[in-house]
């Protein structure tokens, strides 16, 4: 499962002009043993595209199989295995590292004008531990596979013989794969920032990241214990979640859901931190409310903590308990709302230019704001009785975190590809690609709202005949939106040889890593750069000769523009 | 379209666009609720995707282009798109509490069946000790089900009365409902128990007015109405459409075959070894117990996973069955044991 | 970030110890000064600390909801406990974190001497403290006080006296009790699904554990490793089968469940003594370095972080003390 | 959040601050002594019946106790101020957790007593 960017030749290759932190050493052992975070960076990324394969197959079995009531493809425990792994890999292997650890490790540190993380050695063993854990992972299809759903639910974790052991110890590795990148990106941002760059004039970027760390930091210890008590439970029998010995399954589930609601956050607050970015770099205006959207993600951190139970409304939870996660289930909803609202109000009377990551962040806005509002029936007791456990739940997460923060990775991914690589992607095909994804994300999931008002419930082999219709629409919208990200994969990798040499700044950004060279040297930046306003872009000018953005040098003091610190 | 149909059929409680057919007085309303938010949630997508479209078209600006320039922060502005919705969703919070008030608490006088969830198959008991595959409730009448589970964690759900309670193992579990529409409804199991997960669906049978007691008392003791061995065998085997049956099929076969448990025929009057080496006469006290205490006597090479049915089978059903498998016996000399 | 710092060539933060002068500041490339790098480096740790007290917490969790739905429990079971050897570990494990806060002071002045000696009498003292623990679970394992399906008591009469009983096991022969057949037959020897064996065995993928399912399934039935596992998930398991005749358990006056007192306790001062066990590994590894002459006034760092992380397992300890031992009325 | 402040530029942040602080002996040696009394406290505490309070007493002390190690052995009086905040967070956020788990556990605790009142037969 693990993977270094091609062999050292193509690394080579791509970035032949000067000294840059690809070209600077070569050979497998430059990778293997780097410290640099760019390196790191990539590796993580090229192992979480990997993962996402992964999980889009198992994404494409599972589909194909639903296609008929009955048995179209697999029996009823391939079947089962293959929604577990779906689970699995695309959570704990793609969503939850996906931002932070790949673009993140990349970006956070150009953007504070810092050389590297707080800490080079841990941020290299957290992706050997990424890569530990999914190994486990893997290791746990070859060993027969496991059944019991990504949410582990006792007692049938406990009962069933498939490799769930297997599993959950790659979770609980991956677990501190994800507590380490955090600490990393705490210290980093309260240590390593440069004298001028208060905590109201970092990116926005940043402020998602350090609220994405309080929660990796904080919450993913709790998920370890979990998993320790599971593993002790399935070899030991230590009776702690097992009815017959005094033991309460519920518990089970509030140990599991006080980690995974946090976790949801810690899949979106990046996402949003890549969308401030898009949406501000795309209409050449700085961001709108920049106060309210930096404090809104830190206030997400601390509320995600307190609605987990909104998840277990039909559990056997107490009426009492199940009203107040409502209640503080409807309190989070408001920050999210007050970004998207921000993002719009940002693109009024901008210069916006209809570029792929742009095209991706309207993707964004359109299915978050699907997804976010569905969340309003699931906080409503009365609604989410009938709708729990259903469909609705699975188009739901579906549009927060595919519509979501897969649209927001896969927007980060184009806008700093140029910065990563050093090569322009086309944007013809970017743009043909967003479209596809478009319609066959919208074709797959919206079909399932209604099979989910309709009562069909989740996770089943067979289902009644009268679902046929909209599951095969669901099929074929899987179908449209693998096509669209296979052609995504191809013009990227495309662009990796023939894509046109990519200037320092192509996209207009203000903030400090469009100031260092694409791809950047190894040690970021040769002088240190002029700290300023993140979105203070008056003085950046398009240059027609290099076909990319530079900062004129005009003669007041760099950073007495108007900040939106005010 | 989609909508105005919804809201139209709303008063009789047909299937709308969104939600199936209303077979209860709480499924009125969550739909209302459910229309509530649906609203709701259509008024701001509208707004919020609307505006994008119309930025994106009106400052589409060509590369360079220089943004016409505006405030970046203006705090009447957040202050408004704060407070409005904190007030929205708290109306929706109130809304969705006052409905799950009415579905968490049963009036008392509801009519109590006894619900038993076990890998794969649902139990119902009735006030009358007779326990059926499928629900059967009557007409106008509250009733309240109290579930438990032999094994994982099941859930209830029958969406047309739109509830769902999960049966949890360890604990009682209610839930209750009013049905208003005679007919047959489908019930499901909502939370992920195993390979037949999606095979545990029964039905929920709503009785017009007045004949559900008819139904009961001639459901009840359908035991006599039958020969023994013929009721022996819907009690193992299950009728054709698959109710009647106890579960026995799940673990034993009666085609010889070994499966979870010994198979059924070709066993009263023959030898069987037990685990601990001793060899016994498979007659009716072995069978009675067998099914009263399964854990007392394992035959060799099965794990010893029976669960008792002791309180679930009457004494009329046990001599059906133990009549059942005298007629699947076989051969009458005692041939060596099953395996 | 301006200053001298950049300039130089790129050193890797993994330069070799400048045995020149021990505990010579030595600064990594991305940090400005010694004290940013020092702050960053106690910030870090403490970050880490505090995953470690919420991973205890939820362990704290499990205690106080079992304590809070089975006090009849915990008030019963606690006196198993031997609460002076819980006093003994307590002051024993304090002595350790003074001697280690003593180090870390010795490492701040420079005392080398000092600094061997205190590291080594905080191995010793928590050595001390495992074996006092060693002592409390070889008794418990004797009596048979232990969680889940193993807790079957070996005392027919009560001594559960105010002090807890006393270690020496006058009982001595093996928990030999009459359970009633089939219904405590202990793991290891579990004929059904032993995910031990399971888990254990990456071999051949026939994951089942070792069921037979009454000689060879005829023709036509599920090929065997497909019986098996639609076999064994099918089933409902032995554990969950509560309804069946508790055995004669003969333990009229304890209340029900006793084992999930033991369960907590095992879990928490198991997990406990783990981290311990990893703390003695990196004081060890202090105590060669500091041998070396590494750790001076200009850098002690290594040796300040693991006093926190020592620290932490004692204030663990500290709680853990009085909710485990100390259980009354 | 106390901001870094901007440091003059040559000087690098954390410039005024020194490389850790050396805590006194005799202050270790007291807290020691404190510890090892406190110890004392909690025991003799059971030989008196508070009814409900014994629970909070014991917490209490053992609070104190923690609290002590934390600010002189941990030297979290001397520290960058984040450190502490950082160590407070994590309590709290251990409460949250115990308190909202231990409200609804509590909550739905006669769903269990009913079901084991009424399903397993007595031992005898």
């Amino acid at each position: 499962m693990t993977s270094i960017a091609g062999h050292p030749g193509i690394a080579g290759r791509i970035a032949e002009a000067g000294a840059n932190y690809l070209s600077e050493r070569r050979g497998i052992l430059s990778w293997v043993f780097t410290l640099d975070h760019k390196r790191i960076g990539v590796m993580y990324l090229v192992s979480i595209l990997f993962s996402f394969l992964l999980g889009g197959i198992f994404a494409l079995l599972i589909r194909t199989e639903l296609l008929t009531p009955r048995r179209t493809i697999m029996d009823a425990d391939t079947y089962n295995q293959m929604f577990t792994l779906h689970g699995v890999v695309m959570i704990f292997l793609f969503i939850i590292p996906g931002i932070p650890a790949a673009l993140g490790n990349f970006v956070l540190p150009i953007m504070l004008g810092a050389r590297d993380v707080a800490f080079p050695r841990l941020n290299l063993f957290s992706y050997y531990l990424y890569v530990l854990g999914a190994v486990f992972a893997v290791l746990a299809i070859a060993t027969g596979g496991v059944d019991t759903g990504w949410t582990f639910y006792v007692p049938y974790s406990t009962t069933t013989n498939t490799s769930v052991t297997a599993v959950v110890l790659g979770a609980f590795i991956l677990g501190f794969s994800s507590i380490f990148t955090g600490i990393n990106f705490i210290v980093t941002i309260h240590k390593l920032r440069p004298p001028g760059m208060t905590w109201f004039r970092m990116p926005l970027f940043l402020w998602a990241l350090y609220a994405t760390a309080i929660i990796q930091v904080l919450a993913t210890p709790v998920l370890g214990i979990t998993l320790l008590l599971l593993v002790a439970e399935r070899l030991l029998r230590v009776g702690i979640f097992d009815p017959a010995l005094g033991g309460d399954p519920v518990l089970f589930q509030h140990f599991f859901w006080f980690y995974s609601h946090p976790a949801v956050y810690i899949m979106i607050l990046p996402a949003m931190g890549v969308m401030s970015e898009l949406v501000s770099t795309f209409s050449h205006k700085p961001i709108f409310g920049y106060r309210f959207v930096a404090l809104s993600s830190v206030a997400i951190a601390m509320i995600s903590f307190l609605v987990w139970g909104h998840h277990m409304f039909t559990s056997g939870q107490s009426p009492l308990a199940s009203m107040i996660f409502s209640f503080l289930t409807f309190m989070v909803a408001i920050p999210s709302a007050i970004k998207v609202f921000n993002w719009v109000a940002t693109m009024y009377r901008g210069a916006i230019d209809l570029k792929t990551p742009m095209l991706y962040a309207l993707w964004f806005l359109f299915l978050f704001g699907i997804g976010g509002l569905t969340g309003l029936f699931l906080g409503a007791l009365a609604v989410d009785v009938h709708v729990h456990d259903t469909y609705f739940v699975v188009a739901h997460f579906h549009y927060t975190m595919f519509g979501g923060v897969a649209m927001a990775f896969v927007g980060g991914l184009h806008y700093w590809w140029p910065k990563i690589t050093g090569r322009m992607y086309s944007e013809l095909w970017g743009r043909l690609a967003a479209l596809l994804v478009f319609v066959g994300f919208n074709l797959t999931f919206f079909t399932q709202f209604v099979l989910g008002t309709h009562g069909m419930p989740r996770r089943y082999y067979n289902y009644p005949a009268h679902f046929t219709s909209y599951h095969q629409h669901s099929t074929l919208g899987a179908y449209l939106t693998a096509a669209g990200f296979f052609l995504t994969a191809g013009y990227l990798i495309h662009s990796l040889f023939r894509g046109r040499r990519a200037p320092a700044n192509p996209w207009g950004g203000a903030t400090l890593e469009w100031q260092c060279s694409s791809p950047p040297p190894a040690h970021n930046f040769d002088r240190p750069p002029p700290v300023g306003d993140p979105y203070d872009m008056s003085r950046i000018r398009y240059d027609d000769a290099i076909g990319g953005y530079v900062t004129a040098e005009v003669a007041e003091p760099a950073g007495a523009g108007g900040g939106p610190g005010r | 379209m989609a909508t105005a149909t919804g809201t139209g059929l709303l008063a009789q409680g047909g299937p709308t666009f969104w939600m199936p057919p209303q077979g209860s007085t709480g499924a009125s309303a969550v739909d209302w609720a459910f229309y509530l938010i649906y609203y709701i949630a259509v008024f701001f997508f509208l707004v919020i995707v609307g505006l994008t479209a119309i930025f994106v078209v009106r400052y589409r600006g060509r590369r360079g282009a220089r943004p016409e320039g505006a405030p970046s922060s203006h705090l009447a502005v957040e202050l408004t798109w704060t407070l409005i919705p904190t007030v929205v969703v708290i109306v929706i919070f109130t809304v969705g509490l006052g409905g799950f008030m009415d579905i968490s608490f049963a009036p008392l006088n509801a009519y109590e069946i006894q619900v038993v969830g076990q890998k794969w198959k649902w139990f119902f008991q009735y006030p009358n000790g007779y326990v059926d595959s499928d629900l059967h409730v009557p007409e106008g009448r509250p009733v309240r089900l109290v579930l438990s589970s032999q094994d994982v964690v099941h859930s209830l759900y029958i969406p047309a009365f739109r509830v769902k309670m999960d049966a949890v193992p360890g604990r009682y579990t209610k839930m209750w409902f009013h049905a208003t529409r005679p007919g047959e409804y489908d019930l499901y199991c909502a939370e992920y128990c195993g390979t037949g997960h999606s095979d545990m669906v029964a039905r929920a049978v709503v009785h017009p007015a007045g004949q559900f007691e008819k139904w009961l008392e001639s459901a009840g003791n359908w035991v006599e109405a039958v020969p023994p061995a013929e009721a022996g065998r819907i009690l193992t085997v299950g009728r054709p459409d698959g109710s009647g049956g106890r579960g026995c099929t799940q673990c034993h076969r009666v085609d010889g075959q070994a499966h979870i448990g010994p198979p059924l025929n070709g066993l009263f009057g023959h030898e069987v070894t037990l685990a601990d080496g001793m060899r016994v006469v498979a007659d009716e006290n072995y069978l009675r117990e067998s099914l009263i205490d399964p854990q007392a006597k394992i035959v060799a090479g099965y794990q010893a996973v029976m669960p008792t049915y002791k309180g679930r089978l009457k004494e009329r059903e046990i001599t059906a069955i133990i009549e059942y498998l005298k007629s699947i016996a076989g051969p009458r000399e005692p041939a060596r044991g099953a395996q | 970030m301006k200053g001298e710092a950049m300039l130089p060539a790129v050193r890797s933060a993994a330069a070799p110890a400048d045995t020149a002068h021990p505990g010579a500041p030595r600064v990594a490339h991305h940090f400005a000064t010694p004290v940013q790098q020092f702050e960053s480096a106690q910030l870090g740790m403490w970050l880490f600390l505090a995953t470690e007290v919420l991973l205890f917490g939820g362990l704290f969790c499990a205690y106080a909801v079992y304590r809070a739905a089975h006090p009849e429990v915990f008030i019963y079971a606690h006196r198993f406990l031997d609460a002076r050897l819980g006093a003994l570990n307590t002051v024993v494990l304090v002595s350790s974190s003074l001697t280690m806060a003593w180090a870390v002071r010795c490492a701040q002045t420079g005392r080398q001497r000092g600094l061997v000696g205190l590291l080594t009498a905080t191995l010793v003292f928590a050595a001390a403290f495992l074996a006092v623990k060693y002592v409390e679970y070889e008794s418990k394992w004797r009596h048979g006080l232990l969680w889940g399906r193993y807790y079957h008591p070996a005392h027919g009469r009560h001594t559960g006296d105010a002090s807890g009983q006393a270690g020496t096991g006058q009982t001595g022969q093996e928990p030999a009790n009459a359970s009633a057949p089939g219904d405590e037959r202990p793991m290891a020897a579990g004929p059904n699904q032993s995910p031990a064996t399971m888990a254990a065995g990456a071999g051949p993928p026939s994951r089942g554990g070792p069921v037979t399912l009454g000689g060879a399934a005829g023709p036509g039935a599920t090929p065997p490793a497909e019986a098996t596992r639609i076999a064994a998930s099918a089933a409902g398991p032995r554990g969950l089968a509560w309804h069946l005749r508790r055995p004669d358990s003969g333990r009229h006056d304890e209340p029900r469940n006793v084992q999930i007192f033991f369960a907590v306790y095992f879990l928490m001062t198991g997990l406990h003594g783990l981290h311990v066990m990893a703390g003695m590994a990196v004081i060890a590894w202090l105590l060669v370095r500091s041998i070396r002459g590494h750790f001076g006034p200009g850098y002690f760092a290594p040796v300040d972080l693991a006093g926190l992380y020592w620290h932490v397992v004692d204030v663990i300890w500290i709680f853990l003390f009085p909710l485990l031992y100390l259980i009354h009325g | 959040m106390r901001e870094v402040p901007a440091q003059p530029v040559e000087a690098g942040p954390g410039q005024g601050r020194a490389l850790g602080h050396v805590v006194p002996l005799r202050v270790l040696l007291g807290v020691w002594a404190a510890l090892v009394a406190l110890t004392v406290v909690t025991i003799a505490a059971t030989r008196v019946d508070l009814g409900g309070l014994n629970l909070w007493v014991a917490l209490g002390i053992a609070t104190a106790k923690a609290a002590m190690v934390a600010l002189y052995f941990m030297h979290l009086r001397y520290d960058h101020p984040l450190n502490a905040i950082v160590f407070i967070a994590a309590l709290l956020f251990v409460a949250v957790f115990v308190g909202i788990v231990m409200l609804d556990a509590e909550a739905y605790q006669p769903t269990i007593r009913e079901y084991q009142h009424q399903t397993v037969t007595p031992g005898r």
